[in-house]
């Protein structure tokens, strides 16, 4: 019989090496279900996870994963600050839909002015905006202590409303006769987010999350407000002891994973996405919650693991593409990959003991 | 030099039944039409935004020749990867900016819904119908002031309800958009919604009429699918990749309709008596013909004001832009 | 606007069809919840049932046939759950979401030979005599069995909870997991029990959109179906009837928000579209402040993975 | 005649420690044996055996002769083996009837059950209310509801794991009355206690653990305490002593505290006042349950109320929190050590910052930690307060129960407090480390710190208290001098206005009536 038995402490050695054993299992379990299809499944697994790193047109691809990434990981970090204090912030993905709209609004005010300060103002804005759809939820919970779980999901499809509201009506672009959309704000300098080096992928969403990863390593594990939030987290009792205050906790973990969510939101519709649209949200704020559980709500974790997430999807579309295997099996896919990440993890906290049947 | 690569992105599944299943199928029939000419790659369920854009450029990296970007959605991301690749052609259905190297096409689906607002004016018996729109935009608001203007005209007593779901596609919606409706003594529902689901609540309903949309939708037929709108986008597709292959191709902007082929009237059902079916049937070959154009003054605008004089007819401008409703209409467009 | 179009009566009729799904899922996690685990795959169990439900009842031409095999799948998919969780001790939170995200993907990977093929028409039960009374007779009485199932489901759970030894054990399995297992309960397989349930129910509400409701399958049909259920077993503070309450209420918005479109009512659709959302907000804020009730019934062990040191 | 249950050469490992190693005893029917050792000695381990809810690696039991190995408790039960745990497996949001219900095999409908519960609990002198949800209860009255579920399936084995802790006097009382009563119909009793008089007062025979190893076996009638002690620990201990010193200003002055928010199932307090001088050690005795924990609460912050309420050195603090009221020298260490006064998966070091930060500055400006500062300070406790660890880097949830409160004391006491509340500073320690816990709180008042000590164990109130005020459902007693105090005086002080307490038999039969009268 299998047993498990709790390490005293965790297993570092394990931490490192669950991934990767996880990694494999889903090669092996994917690479099954790709052969199902009628697909080969080295090439397959070479697509997905080969071909966008080294692969022939790795040059393009590498870019773009950090395009991809780079919008989970701003917000799982944030997000992850609040799953260590406790806090359930579920509704990323509205916070980052109010981030865009109010960067946008901001930038699209001013048009056709060209500020230097109009991309300053904006990256405030959609902050302010994140931060503000994320108080909504704190708010409720602290003053009626609404469960925030709920609040800050339901608020998920307000905010898509709102969206589909800004782009068929305030911010639609007066130029485009009647079709939804705001104006593109790529093609308005001042308020757009290019690309740095171009083909490199890396924009100013990219730079804000490497910022956001180092920030909150720092707030973890040199600040005392780091160590309040994970102290809330582990004992919310002794935290009451420790002094820490539970409201401002509150208010500070959903307001920064608020903040930036928006800003995420704010970056991409600066950017990679350049108008506000009805489909302009694709999931990020969703997705971002299990890259900050696949993470272990590390900041370097988080950052390695919406890297991985960013390759399935790139190569998963390029699986797509090359070899037409379906959408949906890339989707299941990436829910084994998770499945496989969250079940070896035991192993960094338990051991594994074969126990003789009937000792007893 | 290989045969030609032809690229389509779908921004739905491309079995979805609907718009996206069109698409997909006008392309293997053009791959067909071609045999070994031309080589198909597609990319499926491609979310609007940066994701599109790099579906285009993964298809452009990989060495397509032209690409067919099918959802309206899709037209900044085409314009931005064009830019990029000026020796890939794109087409871009449904949307309005154009380059050297981006052509788009649409149809003219409003000459359709003239024809259902025919059948609806004439087969309502509540005098009460009903129009599932998914997005107010130009293309949707054209169908709705269409329908409404040939179904009052042969019936001054009708009113419509517009219910809008923000979908193209949510057979839930759009079965409790219809179900409202009904419940409301609405017995004929129109829709510019690609799903079934509209069809099968009316089916249960019994006694209310309904037409396909996007696809011909035969199997509800003749009750309670009377008639339907067909997207036909092969003979296009064909003729575009063949300009390709002959080294002609040009950014264009093709906007189609009934006479041209790229919308077909869905054979009327028996359900509909036969002296108010000839008349549809006139109805939609004289638009086919060019000798009757559904917005043909006098018409009003819904706050009363004219739009079109007496025997006057609706440009394409304002056509293609269209944001209000005619009058009668008793909604507000969603702004 | 003309809200006499409205006809109040088929509307009624109609929102305890459009809660049926919702209603389904909620009981089964309200169980689930109540057992102390926290399982967020509802949307990807409740999607799973759909296409299991849909694909069988096409194949066999038999409603009851699909419903059977949604409730099924259903409970095999939560499986996947309740391994994770309960042996491997894995985040609930983050398998929840990884069910959800892996349910969509594997729904859409069976269902693709499924789109576009038209389902069956289950007919509805109408029970005789009382289902001609006027008014509430076609309110109440002329629906499909899974209707009235889903009613007595809460029925069931109310009463198994509240009167039999299997739901007090549920309960205190749910309350502390320590001491169950030191009173000699099974806790880990109580649990794995209750997911079971819950994953059957899920996939019921699910088989109900696309067996019944809708009926067809498409990929995503469920639409964040699962998450309004979870949100109705914190809205009904783990107690069985409340969450019939609060799927009706919510279905009632749903149902009512598309007749006053129709009715031509001059609030901006989008504000119309969002209201079942902002209500549901509002009933949550009344009911959590009433002095921190609803966390009072909130099961002690929720989330906790229990794993037993000897 | 045959031993009704007899352990030959029980061994149970745990990894880095042998819980039990070869253990052997057996227990007469109608015998009342003690099972003594220090915290950790593996009496609870063996009895969970004989429970069915650890297996033992070697060894064999036998039950009325035969052959017994119960895989799960269950079995146990069915046998005739019911037990009262150490930690209360109880369900707080469920009914009594509910809690009795789960713990039996067979159990009746509710009704029926209820109708026992009253019977048998009225029977036995522990009146219990079947609807009352156990939340509630107060600790006594919990204790009860464990005792009555045994007592329902007929034991013939009962087993009690540290009863009386949670106990009055009155109801110690209460409750030895009905073990012998039980004793008379047959029944054997397993009985663990620290409590070394208690042992001497009710049982008949006693097997003594050390280190998981049986090192005697006596019969606790003809030794005394110290004796018990002495075989326990395997040394002599010693006795607390204090210098006697002067007291001085008025540190801590507490009037009209009411709480104005409880938790779900806490306890309101009602009024309280009292005042604390320099160098002197306040003794607040009571019943686990009846404040101990708001009162606490309220002096070290972590519920706050009207300024006024509280006063330290004149100055009104009873609106501020935690750390406001430390950085002027109000330190405190609540009663529950891991979860509470420690977070069980931090470091130590990280432990020590939780309440040390401020008076030891961990923190440099700008609130970045010290992470050095904060591993001297640690080692500092861990080497102050002997405090038994591999190192200051591990889990707090690592130490053992007694080595974690001498950290979390210490913790508390090296910040120099003026003024130190402590709940239950010894409670589940051993007694040579109880004995150095206590040492450590009067030097700290002889240095010239307020002391306020909140404790069940009127032992070690006894011991330490300069005065003495009892807690009782929220009220706090009028402070006396602590010498001179007898026993009973003080028991009428701790029962005083507690309905469910009894001070004699025939009050309780008193109560028990006009219980009867309010629910027919
Ligand atoms: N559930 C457990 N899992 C792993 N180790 C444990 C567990 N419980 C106790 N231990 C280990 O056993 C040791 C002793 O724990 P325990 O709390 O029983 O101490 P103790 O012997 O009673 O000590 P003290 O007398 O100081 O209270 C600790 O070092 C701890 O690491
Ligand atoms: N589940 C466990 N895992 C690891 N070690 C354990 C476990 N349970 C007990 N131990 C260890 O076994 C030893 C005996 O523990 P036990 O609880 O039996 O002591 P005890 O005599 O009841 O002490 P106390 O007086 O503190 O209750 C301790 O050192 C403890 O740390
Ligand atoms: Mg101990
Ligand atoms: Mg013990």
């Amino acid at each position: 019989m299998i047993r498990l038995e709790k390490r005293p402490t965790p297993s570092r050695a394990w931490t490192y090496a669950t991934p990767v054993l996880a990694v494999a299992l889903t090669m092996l379990a994917g690479g099954l279900m790709f052969a199902a299809l009628g697909k080969n499944p080295f090439l397959a697994i070479k697509t997905i996870f080969y071909d966008p790193i080294l692969g022939e047109f790795a040059f393009y691809y590498r870019g773009q994963l950090l395009v991809k990434a780079g919008p989970l990981i701003l917000i799982a970090v944030g997000l992850a600050m609040g799953f260590k204090a406790g806090i359930w912030n579920i509704g990323a993905e509205g916070q980052y839909i109010m981030g865009a709209i109010f960067g946008a609004a901001v930038g699209l005010a001013f048009y056709p002015a060209e500020h230097w300060y109009i991309f300053p103002l904006m990256v405030i804005a959609g902050a302010i905006g994140g931060l503000l759809w994320a108080m909504i939820p704190a708010l409720l919970k602290v003053k009626f202590n609404t469960n925030e779980i709920l609040v800050s999901l339901l608020l998920v499809y307000v905010a898509e409303q709102l969206l589909a509201a800004m782009a068929l009506g305030a911010l639609r672009n007066p130029d485009a006769t009647g079709f939804p959309g705001s104006r593109n704000l790529q093609q308005y300098p001042a308020a757009s987010n290019p690309e740095i080096w171009a083909g490199t992928g890396i924009h100013m969403g990219v730079v804000a999350a490497l910022i956001a990863v180092i920030f909150a390593y720092i707030l973890l594990s040199r600040h005392l407000m780091g160590f309040h939030i994970q102290l809330a987290g582990q004992s919310p009792k002794a935290a009451r002891f420790g002094g820490v205050n539970p409201t401002a906790l509150v208010v500070f973990c959903m307001g920064l994973s608020g903040a930036l969510a928006g800003l995420a939101g704010m970056f991409e519709v600066t950017g990679p996405a350049g108008q506000i649209a009805i489909s302009f949200n694709s999931g990020y704020g969703f997705t971002a919650i299990i890259v900050a559980f696949l993470g272990r709500l590390h900041p370097i974790g988080i950052l390695l693991a919406g890297l991985l997430m960013a390759l399935t999807y790139i190569g998963g579309e390029a699986a797509q593409a090359t070899l037409q295997i379906p959408a949906a099996a890339i989707q299941a896919f990436q829910g084994m990959l998770l499945f496989f990440l969250l079940g070896v993890d035991v192993l960094s906290n338990y051991r594994i003991r074969l126990v003789k049947e009937g000792v007893a | 030099e290989g045969p030609v690569k032809a690229g389509f992105i779908y921004v739905g599944p491309r079995n979805d039944g609907g718009w996206s299943q069109h698409h997909h199928e006008a392309a293997v029939e053009m791959i067909e039409h071609f045999g070994g000419a031309v080589e198909l790659v597609e990319q499926e369920s491609v979310p609007e935004g940066p994701d599109a854009e790099r579906a285009m450029t993964q298809m452009a990296l990989g060495g397509a020749d032209v690409i067919f970007t099918t959802s309206f959605g899709f037209m900044d991301p085409t314009i931005n990867v064009a830019a990029k690749f000026p020796d890939v052609k794109f087409e871009h259905a449904t949307g309005y900016k154009t380059a050297d190297n981006v052509g788009v096409y649409s149809a003219r689906f409003y000459e359709g819904r003239a024809v259902q607002g025919y059948l609806a004016g004439k087969m309502t018996k509540t005098n009460k119908i009903g129009y599932i729109g998914s997005f107010p935009i130009p293309e949707v608001i054209r169908g709705i002031n269409a329908s409404f203007l040939h179904a009052k005209k042969v019936n001054p007593d009708v009113e419509m309800s517009v219910i809008w779901i923000n979908t193209w596609f949510d057979p839930a919606k759009e079965a409790d958009a219809a179900q409202a409706m009904i419940d409301q003594g609405i017995d004929v529902v129109l829709q510019h919604t690609d799903s079934t689901a509209p069809q099968i609540a009316a089916q249960k309903a019994g006694n209310v009429y309904t037409f396909g949309q996007a696809a011909d939708m035969a199997e509800f037929a003749p009750m309670p699918r009377i008639s339907s709108i067909i997207d036909v986008w092969a003979p296009y597709y064909i003729e575009r990749v063949q300009a390709v292959l002959d080294g002609t191709w040009e950014s264009d902007n093709t906007w189609d309709g009934i006479g041209a082929g790229m919308v077909g009237i869905g054979e009327i059902s028996d359900a509909v008596p036969a002296d108010i079916k000839a008349e549809a049937e006139a109805l939609r070959d004289s638009i086919a013909s060019g000798e009757f154009h559904p917005f043909t003054g006098p018409i009003n605008k819904q706050d009363g004001s004219v739009w079109l004089a007496e025997g006057e007819v609706a440009d394409d401008g304002t056509l293609a832009g269209m944001n209000f409703y005619v009058e009668g209409l008793t909604g507000e467009i969603p702004q | 606007m003309n809200l006499d179009s409205i006809n109040w009566i088929l509307l009624l009729a109609s929102l305890m069809v459009a809660s049926t799904p919702i209603l389904l899922a909620a009981i089964g996690e309200l169980v689930v919840e109540r057992a102390g685990v926290l399982n967020l795959g509802v949307e990807g169990m409740m999607i799973t049932g759909a296409i299991c439900g849909f694909a069988i009842s096409v194949e066999t031409q038999s409603a009851t046939l699909g419903f059977i095999a949604a409730a099924i799948a259903g409970a095999a998919i939560s499986m996947l759950f309740g391994l994770l969780t309960q042996y491997l001790l894995s985040n609930q939170v983050a398998t929840g979401l990884a069910l959800t995200l892996f349910g969509l993907g594997f729904s859409a990977l069976i269902g693709q030979g499924y789109i576009g093929i038209k389902g069956l028409s289950a007919p509805n039960i109408h029970i005789p005599v009382i289902s001609d009374i006027p008014i509430i007779g076609p309110v109440l009485f002329q629906h499909d069995l899974m209707v009235y199932v889903s009613i007595l489901l809460i029925a069931a759970t109310w009463a198994t909870l509240k009167y039999t030894r299997a739901g007090l054990i549920l309960r205190a399995v749910g309350e502390n997991h320590e001491a169950a297992h030191a009173l000699g309960y099974k806790v880990i397989r109580i649990r794995l029990t209750a997911i079971a349930f819950g994953g059957a129910c899920a996939g019921l509400g699910g088989a109900y959109l696309s067996i019944v409701r809708v009926p067809q399958w498409t990929e995503g049909l469920t639409a964040g179906a699962g998450w309004i259920a979870l949100a109705l077993v914190v809205f009904a503070s783990w107690k069985p009837w409340r969450v019939l309450i609060g799927a009706y209420i919510f279905g009632g918005l749903t149902v009512l928000q598309l007749n006053l479109q129709a009715a031509g009512f001059k609030i901006p659709v989008e504000y119309l579209s969002m209201s079942p959302y902002l209500i549901t907000i509002l009933v949550l804020v009344v009911m959590s402040s009433g002095r921190s009730r609803a966390a009072l019934n909130a099961p002690a062990e929720l989330g906790r993975s229990f794993h037993a040191s000897s | 005649m045959t031993d009704l249950l007899s352990v030959q050469g029980l061994t149970k490992a745990y990894p880095g420690v042998v819980a039990n190693d070869d253990v052997s005893f057996s227990i007469a029917p109608g015998e009342i044996h003690a099972l003594l050792g220090e915290n950790g000695a593996g009496k609870s381990t063996l009895v969970k055996m004989v429970y069915g809810l650890v297996k033992p690696d070697t060894g064999k039991m036998e039950l009325f002769g035969k052959p017994f190995a119960p895989p799960e408790p269950r079995s146990a039960r069915a046998a005739g083996v019911a037990m009262v745990f150490q930690h209360f497996s109880l369900f707080e949001a469920l009914t009594v009837a509910e809690n009795v219900g789960l713990g039996m095999e067979n159990p009746p409908p509710l009704g029926q059950l209820s109708r026992e519960i009253r019977e048998v609990s009225h029977a036995y002198g522990l009146p219990l209310d079947p609807r009352r949800l156990v939340g509630d209860l107060s600790a006594g009255e919990r204790q009860r509801v464990e005792i009555v579920r045994c007592l329902l399936q007929d034991p013939k084995l009962l087993i009690m794991d540290e009863p009386t802790s949670v106990l009055t006097p009155q109801e110690v009382e209460i409750l030895f009355a009905t073990l012998n009563k039980l004793k008379a119909e047959g029944t054997s009793i397993l009985y663990i206690s620290h409590k070394l008089e208690e042992i001497r007062a009710l049982c008949d025979g006693a097997t003594i653990l050390r280190r998981g190893k049986v090192v005697a076996s006596c019969d606790p009638r003809e030794n005394s305490a110290a004796e018990l002690a002495e075989l326990m620990v395997g040394e002599a201990l010693q006795v607390p002593d204090r210098a006697p010193g002067e007291t001085g200003k008025v540190v801590l002055t507490v009037a009209g505290l009411t709480s104005e928010h409880v938790d779900t199932f806490g306890t309101k307090l009602q009024n309280i006042g009292f005042e604390v001088r320099a160098g002197e050690v306040l003794g607040i005795g009571g019943v686990a349950g009846n404040g101990q924990d708001e009162l606490l609460s309220a002096l070290s912050g972590e519920t706050i109320g009207s300024p006024e309420t509280v006063r330290f050195r004149g100055k009104p603090v009873g609106h501020l929190p935690p750390n406001a009221r430390r950085r002027l020298g109000m330190l405190s260490a609540p009663e529950e050590r891991l979860g509470h006064a420690a977070a069980p998966d931090m470091s130590l070091v990280e432990n020590a910052i939780l309440s040390g930060w401020q008076r030891q500055k961990l923190t440099s400006g700008g609130g970045f930690l010290r992470w050095g500062a904060a591993r001297s300070f640690a080692e500092e406790i861990i080497a102050a307060f002997d405090v038994r660890t591999p190192g200051a880097h591990v889990a707090a949830r690592a130490l053992s129960g007694g080595n974690l409160q001498k950290f979390v004391i210490g913790r508390e006491m090296l910040q120099r407090p003026d003024l130190l509340i402590v709940n239950q500073p010894t409670w589940g320690v051993d007694a040579s480390a109880a004995a150095a816990i206590r040492q450590a709180l009067l030097d700290l008042a002889s240095a010239g710190a307020a002391v306020v000590v909140i404790s069940q164990d009127l032992d070690e109130l006894m011991e330490v208290s300069d005065r003495f005020a009892a807690l009782n459902a929220g009220h706090l007693s009028a402070p006396k001098p602590a010498r001179g105090l007898s026993m009973e005086q003080i028991g009428l002080m701790l029962g005083g206005a507690h309905d469910m307490d009894v001070a004699n038999p025939d009050e309780a039969h008193h109560i028990i009536e006009t219980y009867e009268e309010g629910h027919p």
